[in-house]
């Protein structure tokens, strides 16, 4: 009994490596960034709604044994399809936000299906396909929007096109949607504001993901992730399980890209969703979660940890080394090397 | 209720199962009998649609259950059809807890959800389940709470939770088990036993796995005996007979290569003591032996029992616990290129995942060890690490080891992917016998390789024996074992 | 009463004063990194050196449009210190509206210059007090002029698909060409591998490698060439040297950018920053590469003048001596701070804190 | 089974094919066209090389071929740094690379080792990570040799470094024959061709052997007594130093070093060389890689020109993306149903 307890606290210790240091790193961070710490809050809480749901999309692909879905990335160019289509045709406010959602969803259930399918076939190798995945989208996305807006897509919105006729601008205006939810219910503490409507959209996409989690499906999830050919013997049809699981993330991912874009206001269109992935799997890894176990407590950590360190790194190293590029960089190493640590570690 | 026509099953080039036909009632509970390597495990997973069969190749034949033609591709549609099974290594998630183990694939849920999101999105309702679980443990009188997770608890315990599994299923129709007492003690038996005579009552039929002869005949109705992949014989109740069946189950052969002197060892040359080995699945306990040299000794033992483990263990590629003494000395270094370079090499028992170079050609696989470990065949350059293949040297050499095993292939330049399995066996045993060890260690030597071929891999093995060298078998098929090896281990 | 009252003014009056004396604003200063583009930050460096007390330098993330979030939150910090008077930056991104939009938000009081900044220009003319930029659209008259003088019959401009979505981009390239015609140049419009496309900037980089040599084959050495990519020019340039065509300007006009790479310029840490210096240098490596003439750029890098002309605007508009709506005012601060002369246009008629700029041409 | 050729090379030559007759249509200069190709070959071909030794050794596509790069970089850096021109210069940075090439690889190798059966996405991000390490590292590097150095700050190194003054092309330039009009390099050729029968003849030596084996069959090799940490360590550190000479290669035909995160994705491109040349876990041949090259090359070096004069820039874009990324995730996706059909 004794033995058991020893090990549990062991366990415990170990999990926490990354997150506590990511709390330290912050620490030292906001030390020597000399930043005003009512800034920082609340920008950790617009990170906080702005990225949160992208990360919660993370969690049922780790639940089902196949890693860090970058395929996310793909969510996220569904989510700019579909404002871009909202935009083309000039439907504004809360209607044509919901328009916005619904297209991205559809297209991210049918890529989310494709990617699906496409992963049963690399049991093993998902998180390099999804990867790989994410580049050959970007392409597509990206020349479709420069090329196919004024040759075979017909536009209806000048303002978005190029003056040549062909192609979308680089940067869309998004003033048609602007401040259609941020503002909502924002109550202001001090110097802090606070959001409740969006932070409440946050919390009903966790309460979405934990349900799933609870649901019938979610047990089959569990199941495949824990070994996929015992799942299959208990009856369960694991390549449906795991197709499932990925159009969950990506249509999460989806909606989450549009909180993210409609929270900017401007649409960077052919770079807005790039490092999507890369972030939000660090942020969740941050938040002590694994490539194997992770749960939503570790989403809304790893946000606070990962965006603090995030938003007092460049300042944090102009101040030390008088450079900000050293920050800069640090940043960058501690986004990707959170990553990497994480595979190291089992 | 079930009835299986004309099964026949092949893995690569190996027939697995030649015609089959079994037919069980409804209530019945039917027995299959044979010896390890009989079918009959294939025959179980054909009927659950183990995943492996169709990434075999599948079967052919016909199922009907209740007289429908059923397709059972998947472990789903034989779920569907009520098919359920016990497996011999547990369908467990020893990470979840006892109760959602017992309820996988059919929980509790809320009544609202169900209305609201359909079945599969309906939110579980894991109090019901802790109820359910805990009255089904009842009925094997086990009190266990249903919150533990799995790999908290003992072996025979999960064996019970993968029974407790299928009996809670309310649509149970037939349940396949597939050697589930292996790991039972006495009671526990008999409590399974009592159960599944319950449930034949209810009308579910029961396909009953098993070598334990005493046990199918305790519970069984009809008994099929099965070898080499076809039906012997199928006994009706009154006619069980255990000396019979027993003789069909073992059967004699034809050409038998008998190892006839009788000899006498002296020198020890190796000693286990208290030696354990830690293979998940398969593990040696506390093994004690002395191998005199010069002798072939079989350790014989049914899957999972370790006789396979002993030779992994003495390579150092699993936990051991306790000493070998080779030669008076304790072998301490335990890496393998030390044992191998103590004379000590090992044939393992899976030919293709771990005993051959499949895209290389045979005469690669037959220099390897050697070349490796030994330098031979290496042209004569000071750093022989970088030295290149004496080329002419080994083609000279395999030629003639090709030649004296009759291995039959195009050149020793053919790929081992495209010989036949008695020939990948062949080229298995010429690396060996290149190698020339003091002691080797060969597990199955036989399995899967068609009958002609194996006679002649035991009298290679007799005649590397000749050659002074010290053979240990493992092997489940105690007949070969009895008639080559000068002593018999069981494990 | 009197007394109090008395006690109470002369109070007033030393605190005004004081106050007014001991006055302390701060002015942010933000540049892309150094990685990014020296000339901006060294400029941001340069004038926070100039002011250690004022200025508060800052940078944006490397890759900025992969991450506009990190960026918004940067320019943010600024608007969060108190006594943050002005807000200037120079950073060449589109994206940074947003950032600007929340800050005059929050503090409207705070003075945003940006120099430049490239959003939607009537958008920006709504948000932002000052915006300066390089006159985009002039350059596609004046490069091709410039490169006509020089001797130039042809006219080849190099760019990408991602690059060409730019609005400012494909006009000021339709602008070239059409000024090129106009001139009786031949206008030779080449699209590069897309180095925005996933391979990076590695494919881009090898075809003009491969593809100078072939076009100066085909149109001959009068050639003047032009590439919208900053990492472009250190293969154009060096190009060349090699071969003695013509380099009209770069796409950031500046003796910093590409020339030092190109030539191997051994700017010794006592002269780094002194551009009389370094353009004797790139001078002397064209005559001895007999190039002479041939190769052109401002002569201070606009990057390394914006942050200094914006702070030195700023400034005194916030010590009340610039009417930011006085152009003449403005122009004349950036005379001293370039040296040279400076033109400034408007960038609409109808907006009137949107200039751009030119500069005289310094020629190799 | 033969080495039969796959789907991705099918499409991918029949493309090649189709560019050279719209070339041929399109007028474009053949003699530019070879002359670039055999170029670009050895500038990349190195590279590609560098993938062979992991490749073959069971670890799996580099896709940390960064780290490699940047030992390269390195050693290049400190040629310059302390001034050494010419040839001297060249080969003094290939002297210089290799050892911090090993140590750089020797720590990656103990990465790798620990993450056995996920080494490819490990590497992934142990690359991407190492990038800004160093471009930490450039920052702040204590070089001095002034035309490395900012212009304008004079401290920490430049992005882009002109070789000119020191080493540029000067393997580019080596022995070079004029054929009418076609320049061959031989010098590079010579150079790129011996690290190919290099590379070719260390799979034939024993521990050559011993590493295609762990690739092929991890537990027929360690019943044979081979260290198989050991094997990948040495894989590893092979192809880093293969990686650092191969960067090396590149910068000299290109005329600049390019630091900070210039290599942030020279290895997608790499990689698709490699599969595009049919190479696969633990049987990849010297051929693949040349044969790899060379095709993804042709790719770059003819689709340019004729999306510029068939005025099809972004389709080009759009048929290189695909290809590029499409025979990466082919391999992957139908290695892994090889696999579990052999069961």
């Amino acid at each position: 009994m004794r033995f058991y307890i020893k090990t549990k606290k062991i366990a415990l210790q170990y999990n926490n490596i990354v997150p506590i240091v990511f709390f330290f790193l912050s620490l030292a961070g906001l030390y020597f960034s000399k930043m005003d710490i009512s800034f920082v809050v609340n920008e950790v809480i617009v990170r906080f709604i702005r990225d949160g749901v992208m990360v919660l999309s993370l969690i049922i692909p780790i639940t089902a044994g196949m890693g860090l879905n970058f395929a996310i990335i793909i969510g996220a160019i569904c989510a700019q399809i579909g404002l871009l289509i909202i935009l083309d045709f000039q439907i504004g406010g809360a209607l044509g936000l919901c328009f916005a959602i619904i297209i991205g969803v559809i297209f991210a259930i049918f890529l989310g299906t494709l990617i699906g399918i496409s992963l049963n076939r690399a049991t093993g190798k998902e998180m390099i396909a999804t990867i790989i995945m994410g580049f050959l989208a970007t392409g597509i996305y990206q020349y479709i929007f420069l090329v196919g807006y004024g040759t075979f897509l017909p536009f209806h919105n000048n303002e978005i096109i190029l003056s040549r006729g062909v192609g979308i601008r680089s940067m869309v205006d998004l003033s048609i949607f602007r401040n259609t939810m941020d503002k909502l219910w924002q109550v202001q503490i001090g110097s802090i504001q606070i959001p409740f409507f969006m932070i409440l959209t946050v919390f009903a996409f966790a309460l979405v993901i934990k349900y799933i989690t609870g649901t019938k499906l979610g047990q089959e999830i569990k199941t495949v992730g824990y070994n996929h050919e015992k799942a299959e013997l208990l009856g369960i049809d694991v390549y449906s399980v795991r197709i499932k699981a990925i159009i969950i993330s990506t249509v999460t991912a989806c909606i989450g890209q549009i909180i993210f874009i409609q929270n900017i206001g401007m649409l960077n269109v052919y770079t807005a969703h790039l490092n999507s992935d890369i972030f939000s799997c660090a942020a969740l890894l941050a938040g002590g979660a694994s490539i194997k176990k992770a749960k939503i407590r570790h989403a809304f950590l790893g946000i606070f940890l990962f965006h603090t360190l995030f938003i007092v790194s460049p300042q944090a190293g102009q101040n030390i080394f008088s450079n900000a590029s050293i920050g800069e960089y640090f940043r960058s190493f501690i986004a990707y090397g959170a990553i990497a640590f994480a595979l190291m570690t089992r | 209720m079930i009835k299986i026509k004309n099964i026949n099953k092949k893995f690569r080039d190996i027939e697995v199962l030649k015609s089959i036909n079994i037919e069980v009632k409804e209530g019945e509970i039917h027995g299959i009998v044979g010896a390890n390597g009989s079918g009959k495990t294939t025959l179980l997973n054909i009927l659950f649609g183990h995943p492996n069969i169709l990434k075999t190749g599948g079967y052919s034949g016909e199922i009907f259950i209740n007289n429908l033609k059923s397709k059972i591709s998947r472990p789903n549609d034989a779920i569907r059809l009520g098919i359920g099974m016990i497996h011999q290594e547990f369908a467990i998630i020893p990470e979840m807890t006892v109760a959602e183990n017992i309820k996988i694939y059919r929980e509790n849920t809320f009544k609202l959800t169900d209305k609201i999101f359909g079945k599969n999105l309906s939110y579980i309702d894991k109090s019901q389940n802790y109820i359910d679980t805990k009255s089904i443990l009842k009925t094997f009188n086990i009190d266990l709470d249903p919150s533990l997770k799995v790999f908290n608890l003992s072996l025979n315990m999960k064996q019970f939770i993968e029974i407790a599994r299928e009996i809670d299923r309310k649509d149970l129709k037939i349940l396949l088990l597939d050697e589930p007492t292996a790991i039972l003690n006495k009671e526990d038996t008999v409590s399974l036993i009592s159960i599944l005579k319950k449930l034949s009552k209810k009308g579910i039929s029961i396909i009953y796995v098993s070598h334990k002869l005493d046990e199918v005949i305790a519970l069984c109705e009809r008994i099929t005996v099965m070898r080499d992949g076809e039906i012997i014989k199928t006994y009706e109740r009154q006619e069980f007979d255990s000396d019979n069946i027993s003789e069909n189950m073992m059967g004699y052969k034809v050409n038998k290569v008998i190892n006839a002197q009788n000899r006498e060892f002296k020198n020890i040359l190796l000693k286990f003591n208290d030696f354990s080995v830690d293979i998940p699945g398969e593990t040696v306990k506390n093994f004690n032996l002395d191998v005199y040299k010069g002798e072939i000794i079989g350790i014989s033992g049914s899957y999972g029992r370790g006789n396979t483990a002993l030779s992994w263990g003495i390579m150092g590629l699993h936990k051991t616990k306790g000493e070998i003494i080779l030669n008076n000395k304790k072998l301490s270094n335990r890496n393998v290129s030390n044992i191998l370079l103590n004379g000590i090499y090992m044939v393992p028992e899976d030919r293709r995942g771990a005993g051959l170079l499949l895209n290389h050609s045979v005469m690669e696989n037959i220099i390897f060890t050697s070349l490796q470990m030994k330098n031979n065949f290496l042209m004569p350059y000071p750093f022989k690490l970088f030295s290149f293949i004496n080329k002419q040297k080994s083609l000279d050499y395999s030629k003639k080891i090709i030649d004296q095993l009759n291995i039959k292939c195009s050149s020793a330049l053919q790929k081992v992917n495209e010989l036949s399995g008695g020939n990948q066996q062949k080229v298995c045993l010429a690396r060996a016998i290149t190698f020339d060890p003091e002691i080797l260690f060969i597990s199955e030597p036989t399995r899967g390789i068609d009958l002609g071929a194996k006679e002649l891999i035991l009298d290679m093995l007799i005649s590397i024996n000749k050659k002074k060298t010290t053979i240990i078998i493992s092997s489940s098929e105690i007949d070969e074992l009895k008639r080559i090896c000068d002593r018999i281990i069981e494990v | 009463m009197k007394k109090k009252f008395l006690g109470l003014i002369v109070f007033l009056l030393f605190f005004s004063f004081t106050n007014a004396n001991a006055e302390s604003f701060k002015i942010g200063v933000v540049t892309p990194p150094l990685s990014a583009s020296e000339d901006e930050f060294r400029g941001g460096q340069k004038v926070s050196k100039k002011y250690p007390d004022m200025i508060k330098h800052i940078t944006l993330p490397a890759n900025f449009s992969e991450e506009q979030e990190t960026a918004i939150s940067q320019i943010l910090s600024l608007g969060s210190e108190k006594d943050m008077k002005a807000i200037i930056i120079c950073a060449g991104y589109s994206g940074i509206l947003p950032a600007i939009q929340k800050i005059k938000e929050k503090r409207p009081d705070i003075l945003v210059i940006t120099a430049p900044i490239w959003d939607d220009p009537d958008m920006m003319a709504k948000y932002i007090d000052l915006c300066f930029d390089t006159d985009w659209l002039k350059r596609g008259e004046t490069i091709p002029t410039k490169a006509h003088k020089m001797g130039a019959k042809t006219f080849i401009h190099y760019s990408f698909p991602t690059h060409m979505a730019k609005e400012l981009l494909s006009k000021r390239r339709d602008m070239m060409k059409k000024t090129s015609e106009a001139l009786g140049m031949k206008f030779v419009d080449i699209s590069t591998p897309d180095p925005q496309a996933g391979s990076g900037r590695g494919p881009m980089l090898q075809f003009l490698q491969e593809d100078i040599p072939r076009e100066i084959s085909k149109y001959g050495k009068d050639t003047s060439i032009f590439g919208t990519n900053c990492p472009m020019q250190d293969v154009i340039i060096a190009k060349a040297l090699e071969l003695g065509f013509i380099v009209p300007e770069q796409c950031c006009p500046t003796p910093t950018q590409g020339f030092p790479a190109a030539m191997g310029l051994e700017i010794k840490p006592e002269d780094a920053g002194d551009f009389n210096k370094i353009n004797k240098m790139i001078e002397n490596k064209a005559k001895i590469a007999k190039v002479s003439g041939r190769l052109s750029t401002w002569p201070v890098p606009v990057g390394v003048f914006f942050p200094e002309f914006s702070v030195e605007v700023a400034k005194g508009i916030i010590d009340g001596k610039i009417d930011k709506k006085d152009i003449h005012q403005i122009s004349e601060t950036a005379k001293k701070i370039a040296g040279v002369e400076v033109y400034f246009n408007k960038m609409k008629p109808n907006l009137d804190n949107y200039y751009l700029i030119i500069m005289d041409s310094i020629y190799y | 089974m033969q080495d039969r050729i796959d789907i991705p090379q099918i499409i991918i030559i029949i493309f090649v094919l189709i560019m050279m007759i719209t070339a041929w249509f399109a007028n474009i200069s053949i003699t530019y066209f070879i002359n670039d190709s055999l170029i670009r070959l050895v500038m990349n071909g190195v590279l590609v090389l560098s993938l062979i030794p992991m490749l073959n050794a069971g670890v799996g596509i580099n896709y940390g071929l960064p780290i490699g790069v940047v030992a390269g970089l390195m050693g290049m850096c400190l040629a310059v740094n302390f001034n050494i021109k010419e040839g001297l210069g060249f080969i003094l940075s290939f002297l210089f690379s290799i050892p911090i090439a090993v140590i750089f690889g020797y720590i990656y190798s103990m990465i790798l080792n620990r993450v056995k059966g996920k080494e490819e996405i490990t590497a992934t991000f142990v690359g991407f990570s190492f990038i800004y390490l160093t471009s930490l590292f450039w920052s702040i590097a204590p070089f001095n040799n002034p035309s490395m150095l900012w212009p304008i700050g004079g401290e920490g190194m430049r992005p882009t470094i002109g070789l000119k003054p020191y080493f540029e092309k000067i393997l580019n330039n080596l022995w070079v024959i004029e054929i009418q009009k076609i320049k061959i390099p031989l010098g590079m050729l010579f150079f790129y061709f011996g690290l190919c029968i290099f590379i070719k003849f260390f799979f034939k030596t024993k521990i050559g052997i011993a590493s295609i084996a762990v690739g092929e069959n991890e537990t027929f090799a360690k019943l044979s007594g081979i260290d198989i940490p050991k094997i990948r360590t040495l894989a590893i550190i092979l192809s880093t130093v293969i990686a650092a000479l191969g960067i090396c290669v590149y910068s000299q035909s290109y005329g600049f070093i390019e630091l900070y995160d210039a290599p942030l994705m020279v290895a997608f491109s790499a990689a698709s060389a490699i599969l595009m040349g049919g190479g696969k876990e633990g049987k990849t041949k010297v051929t693949h890689a040349v044969i790899g090259t060379y095709l993804f090359q042709t790719i770059y070096i003819l689709s340019a020109p004729i999306a510029n004069e068939l005025l099809l820039p972004e389709v080009a874009e759009i048929f290189r993306n695909i290809i590029t990324n499409g025979v990466i995730l082919y391999a992957i996706l139908y290695k892994n149903q090889k696999n579990s059909s052999s069961i």
